[in-house]
């Protein structure tokens, strides 16, 4: 590995400061389950590396029925999938941050890492897409807030600025008959890079037969997570059926433009995005039912 | 006496017959015996002075790495095979 | 010999392994964890092209940076003639091992060693490495065995000529080897068969997957003798070929083998031992290297792939009658060794008696091939077991009941010759119909169950120990064979049977070659059957020494004392062995014994698998749902280690089965080269492995030991691909069985 | 170069000082540094489990955690499982149960199958499987290191 410089700021002005003085020479570590493994392979290289698990508010996980979540940056996902209230009111994100890599990996990395990682294989960012999840974000400039489904540009990319740190992200309260659900696929059970990622989330009228609004977003099938917006609109107003959830499904494929490589073809990743729009639509509906 | 099964890639030597009946205490024996009877059969089975190191040699059932001193005085069957790796 | 009466005081108990508290400690040396003074640390540099021409090396800035004690390469190496060497289980042919250590004018894989540095540590040596500059004409490659053997492929050897069974070719070629077996009439056997089945079938390239890298140790400073602390299947073979290669007398080398971190065939070959001698030379300190991961997927030996053609026929009673078979394997970059066993097992499970069998060695651009359990023998499984199955759905036969009625017993000649002695594929088979199993119906959609049999010959080579008796009665045992899988206490416990004492009587040791008599390789299924030999030898020894002092001592003649169940019995007296051993301590010589034996057989072992698996139809996901390993051990020495072979190999069966495959990109270069991409089973894509232990004595060793390690690996691709074909009623023909693959063809198929 | 940064940590029980540059993985500091070799390194980049300690209770690969990051928490590590002259019940049923073959993962999995049956002491097959799927072993097949795990269960 390079040489670098590490430093554990304790405040998210001092990370500011130091992000501004090193600019693209400076990364961030959080779980560093993503970027040492990038740093010693040569992947990205860094003169800093700037250490966030000391400022209290990246690390803050905060849940309030009223409020929501906060969720900061830095937080690892075990605390997430083992705390029965958020995984009761975000089962997507519970899904999501029990299966990024095995327990030796929960216990370290992020989901603002896996945020900021920006793969297109994410497999946080279409929970948090499809749970309406925001960004809080600190610069030199001040704060501003950005839409999960606006944060990545490209692989490994994001809207970061120079600069620029995430701080946490906010989910809105989880409301009543609403449900989610995330399912990869993989061609192991465990430790293993999404071939097709998709997240759903449902908003039930108060008889739980109606979807009121619908949220679809998929990863590894383009080159940011992607929002099957037509394939979620289609439900809005529609009987929660098997048969409109399938047709939802048929919509999601379109959204799909995936590449062909080792872990997929391209006509693979597209039937398999059909395959799990329907089940975790399936699921989430279920959920917002109260059934599992 | 031994019966000596002719490998089928050399059989072309041989004139088409696959086994030879002889009397042969050894392997180099046997070679010299079949070289007689079937000449430039010993530079396909031999390097230089010594058994071909792609092959060995199966006496009856057995498999081994004695090459041309394996005995074959008391043997049914001599075999040429190919060396075989193990994992 | 006579086999066992299968009345065992120590033989069939599962005692705690003698290394066991280090390693659940922590404290078990491996090579990794030597520490010596001085100690400097490696790394290689690895070729970034499939194929390429050097046409220089620059290292002047690598050797310039600050920390960096050495830098090698090819230039570094001495010329070696091209001359095959016997390494005892195999032969290599020298020029190419020294070729493979450190590419000299041609790279032949992408990740082939270019250059090494040595350095204060790995940050620094790879930062140097990188500053190294090698001008590469990149030429064109080939990694697909069909088009390697093509008229006008990419050649990589220009001096290589077919051989034709010491007959060469006049054009040089990409094939190193053909082969060709035949036994009865083949045309005679096809006339006379009532149905014909021909499939064509490929298998990926696959790693042996051990955990631990290669990792070694050198120290070539002060002695002028030559140091090496390597993680190695066979210490004696690493020595071997570590003095070939740098052209020095074997006797200037001293190779201890440390704890190893598994090899099934892989850690044979030598790769750093040669590179971090000339680095210890050339820096005069010692140095280790242990390789990257990425290193040791593309650097080191991958098992063949291959592409096969094989064709049974059988008259309408089930009798298979005809069996053809066209194999084409996967040397890698320089010729290998798998395609022999290939052809000698493709047909070994069944009595055949009309068969022919071509079998070709094809170099290409991929990492040089080398053994994996059972080498070979897995590719011809997976496609002679799905062409027997498909025969009994043609004829409407019971898939036990084909192989039953056609099984390989003694007395049968196999295709390339040999008759087989007393065998255990039959009572394998009647275990299978026996078992649990076999009997419990599997029902549910998307389910089927599917049946292979499997065979490894199992070999025995030269092993030696020494055994020495301390006054207290307890036994050094002094052995060559590295302890892979718990072997220290499979052979201890063969010496403390015949000597009649406990297993924790006898102290097994492993050590290095000064130390030892000339000891094979851990591999081939050997060391409980041919180090437990020498073992039992030795124990035999010391009892014939022991009743010549017992005569002595008890003043009578050594023909009145006999030696029943390890008790020394003289007209008056009678003492155990180590009260016996305890008495003679007292005056006299000191009581050791040493044996080394060469037993020149194959063990013959047979395994038959049964899989149940459940097919996602929608996403090509194969699920396994039950699985059982039945094999013939002769006699299960350690119950326990017989069973963790057999779970052990069915794993990495399902592996290669279901997902593990070298994937090659356009650029013939690999895209997969870590544990995340490389899909090994992890624990939650297994279920529990059952066994059933057959034991048929094999009459070649006292105690009917067999070699148990191989045959697991070999059923597995085809009992899932019988299974799968139940459950989907449709059939795959390419390995691995990935969901990709799957669904695909389940979405032909409807 | 970068500055060498003292670290002071607690590894199983003692407190622990040592230097290292920011670029070392912890790993390493216990591997090079510490001479703490029982834990292992299979693949450098947290996929397979060989080099994992317990940080604060929890498993993590060491691979991936760098030895500047560990100042103040508590590490357990393979070598601190066992006590002086007794070994801990994991290992015993590992033993007993014939749960290794060549070793080289096992001080991983007995670090992580040590923490799952302080968390979940219940934990059921499946659990079982789950918990340790980021471990890999490639002798054994998994099934005796299971059933190791069960033993450790049912003894309690």
């Amino acid at each position: 590995m390079k040489d670098f410089d590490y430093a554990a700021p304790t405040s998210v002005q001092d990370a500011t400061t130091l992000l501004a003085e090193y600019g693209e020479r400076a990364r961030m570590l959080a779980g560093g389950t993503d970027i040492i493994v990038q740093l010693r392979e040569g992947l990205r290289d860094a003169e800093m590396v700037i250490d966030i698990k000391k400022i209290s508010e990246l690390m803050a996980l905060e849940y309030s029925a009223e409020a929501g979540l906060t969720l900061g940056a830095g937080v690892p996902c075990y605390q997430v999938y083992e705390n029965a209230e958020i995984s009761a009111a975000y089962p997507a994100l519970a899904d999501s941050t029990r299966i990024i890599g095995g327990w030796q990996i929960q216990a370290r990395a992020s989901v603002g890492g896996n945020l900021c990682n920006s793969s297109p294989a994410a497999d946080t960012i279409p929970s948090l897409i499809s749970l309406g999840a925001s960004c809080r974000i600190a610069g030199p400039q001040g704060e501003r807030e950005v839409a999960v489904s606006d944060f990545c540009t490209a692989p490994g990319r994001n809207i970061l600025e120079t600069g620029e740190l995430l701080v946490s992200i906010q989910l809105p309260p989880s409301t009543a008959h609403s449900g989610s659900a995330y399912e990869r696929f993989i061609p192991r059970n465990e430790m293993d890079i999404a071939v097709v990622g998709a997240g759903s989330w449902v908003q039930l009228d108060e008889s739980g037969s109606t979807i009121q609004e619908a949220r679809i977003s998929l990863a590894a099938v383009g080159p940011t997570p992607i929002v099957a917006q037509q394939a979620a609109e289609s439900l809005a107003g529609q009987e929660a059926s098997e048969e409109n959830l399938a047709a939802a499904a048929g919509l999601a494929r379109e959204a799909a433009s995936p590449i062909d490589d080792m872990r997929g073809t391209t006509e693979y990743r597209v039937h398999l995005v059909g395959v799990l729009v329907k089940r975790t639509l399936a699921r989430a509906v279920a959920r917002a039912r109260g059934e599992s | 006496m031994p019966i000596v099964f002719i490998p089928a890639q050399l059989k072309s030597l041989t004139g088409g017959v696959s086994q030879v009946e002889m009397e042969a205490d050894n392997v180099r024996q046997v070679i010299e015996q079949l070289d007689q009877q079937f000449p430039g059969i010993r530079d396909r089975l031999c390097d230089g002075d010594e058994l071909a190191r792609t092959l060995q040699v199966s006496v009856d059932s057995s498999m081994g790495a004695r090459g041309l001193r394996t005995k074959v005085g008391d043997a049914r069957e001599v075999h040429f095979l190919p060396v075989i790796g193990g994992g | 010999m006579s086999s066992g009466n299968g009345n065992y005081r120590v033989l069939g108990t599962r005692p705690r392994r003698h290394d066991g508290a280090e390693k659940v400690t922590g404290s078990a040396i491996y090579a990794n964890d030597v520490q010596l003074p001085g100690l400097l640390t490696g790394f290689v540099l690895r070729s970034p092209h499939p194929h390429a021409r050097i046409r220089s090396i620059d290292t002047s800035e690598a050797e310039a940076t600050e920390g960096v004690f050495a830098v090698i390469s090819g230039k570094d190496f001495p010329e070696v003639a091209d001359k095959v060497a016997d390494l005892g289980e195999g032969s290599v042919n020298l020029s190419y091992l020294s070729g493979n250590v450190m590419a000299k004018g041609k790279v032949l894989y992408k990740g082939h060693a270019v250059a090494a540095v040595a350095a204060v540590n790995i940050h620094v040596a790879e930062e140097a490495a990188s500053k190294i500059k090698i001008d590469y004409e990149v030429l064109p490659s080939v990694t697909w065995v069909l088009d390697a053997m093509a008229d006008d492929a990419p050649l990589l050897h220009e001096n290589l000529f077919t051989d034709h069974m010491g007959e060469k070719d006049e054009k040089p070629s990409n094939t190193a080897v053909h082969m060709h077996f035949e036994k009865g009439n083949i045309e005679e056997g096809f006339a006379a068969a009532d149905v014909i089945v021909e499939r064509e079938f490929k298998t990926a390239t696959v790693h042996q997957g051990y955990i631990e890298p290669h990792v070694s140790v050198a120290d070539w400073t002060t002695s002028g003798r030559l140091k090496i602390w390597t993680a190695t299947q066979g210490a004696f073979t690493a020595r071997q070929q570590t003095a070939e290669v740098l052209q020095i007398p074997i006797s200037d080398v001293v190779v201890t083998p440390c704890e190893i971190g598994g090899g099934f065939g892989g850690k044979i070959a030598v790769y750093l031992e040669p590179v971090t001698a000339l680095l210890s030379k050339k820096s005069g300190r010692p140095v280790r290297i242990s390789m990257t991961r990425a290193g040791v997927f593309e650097g080191t030996g991958p098992t063949p792939g291959s592409f096969m053609r094989v064709k049974i026929g059988a008259t309408s009673d089930g009798k298979l009658v005809a069996g053809e078979a066209w194999l084409a394997y996967d040397a890698g970059a320089y010729p290998g060794g798998m395609i022999g066993p290939g052809c000698m097992c493709v047909f070994s499970c069944y009595d055949i008696e009309h068969a022919v069998v071509d079998g070709y060695d094809v170099c290409m651009n991929k990492p040089h091939t080398q053994a994996y359990r059972a080498p070979g023998a897995t590719q011809v499984a997976f496609a002679c077991e799905q062409v027997v199955d498909e025969i009994a759905e043609q004829l409407g036969i019971c898939k036990l009941e084909i192989r039953q009625l056609n099984a390989a017993k003694e007395g049968m000649r196999r295709v390339d010759g040999p008759v087989y002695p007393r065998i255990g594929l039959v009572e394998c088979l009647d275990a299978v119909a026996q078992s649990d199993h076999w009997k419990s119906p599997l029902e549910g959609e998307n389910r089927g169950r599917g049946i292979a049999a499997g065979f490894w010959f199992g070999c025995g080579l030269k092993s030696s120990v020494s055994a020495s008796v301390n006054h207290d009665g307890t036994v050094n045992l002094t052995e060559g064979s590295p302890d892979i899988g718990g072997t220290r206490t499979s052979i201890a416990m063969q010496l403390a049977e015949v000597l009649g004492i406990d297993t924790f009587d006898v102290i097994p040791q492993v050590v290095d070659t000064d130390s030892v008599g000339y000891t094979d390789v851990t591999g081939g299924s050997r060391v409980t059957f041919a180090t437990g030999l020498a073992a039992y030898e030795a124990g035999l020894d010391l009892q014939r020494q022991m009743a010549g002092r017992a005569a002595d001592l008890w003043e009578c003649s050594a023909d009145d004392i006999s030696v029943v169940e390890g008790e020394f019995k003289g007209p008056d007296k009678s003492a155990s062995f180590k009260e016996l051993a305890q008495e003679l301590f007292k005056d006299g010589e000191p009581l050791v014994a040493r044996a080394s034996v060469a037993p020149d057989c194959s063990t013959n072992g047979f395994a038959v698998h049964i899989a149940d698996v459940e097919v996602d139809p929608e996403t090509g996901k194969v699920t396994i749902l039950r699985y059982t390993a039945i094999q013939d051990a002769g006699k299960a020495i350690h119950p326990s280690y017989v069973e963790g072979q057999m779970q052990g190999g069915a794993v990495q069966g399902i592996g290669w089965a279901l997902n593990e495959e070298y994937f090659f990109n356009d650029n013939d270069t690999m895209d997969n080269a870590s544990f995340l991409d490389y899909r090994m089973p992890t624990m939650l894509d297994v279920p529990m492995i059952d066994t059933i232990i057959v034991e048929v004595a094999n009459p070649d060793h006292p105690y009917g030991v067999r070699g148990v390690g191989e045959p697991p690996i070999v059923p597995p691709p085809a009992a899932i691909a019988n299974a799968i074909s139940e459950a989907t009623t449709t059939r795959f023909f390419e390995l691995p069985m990935s969901p990709p693959k799957v669904w695909k063809g389940l979405s032909e198929t409807s | 170069m970068a500055k060498t940064v003292l670290v002071t940590t607690t590894i199983n029980g003692e407190s622990t000082e040592f230097l290292c540059k920011p670029r070392e993985s912890l790993l390493e500091i216990l591997r090079d540094t510490l001479g703490m070799t029982g834990s292992k390194e299979g693949c450098n980049n947290g996929n397979c489990g060989a080099c994992t300690v317990l940080i604060d209770g929890l498993p993590v690969d060491s691979c991936l955690v760098l030895g500047v990051e560990v100042e103040g928490v508590e590490i357990t590590t393979i070598e601190g499982i066992a006590d002086v002259g007794q070994l801990d019940p994991v290992q015993d049923c590992f033993l007993d149960g014939a749960a290794l073959q060549c070793g080289i993962c096992t001080p991983g999995f007995i670090v992580t199958a040590r923490a799952l049956l302080d968390k979940k002491p219940d934990a059921d097959e499946q659990t079982i499987r789950f918990d340790l799927s980021g471990n890999l072993c490639r002798c054994t097949g998994y099934d005796k290191i299971v059933r190791a795990i069960q033993a450790v269960q049912e003894s309690n």
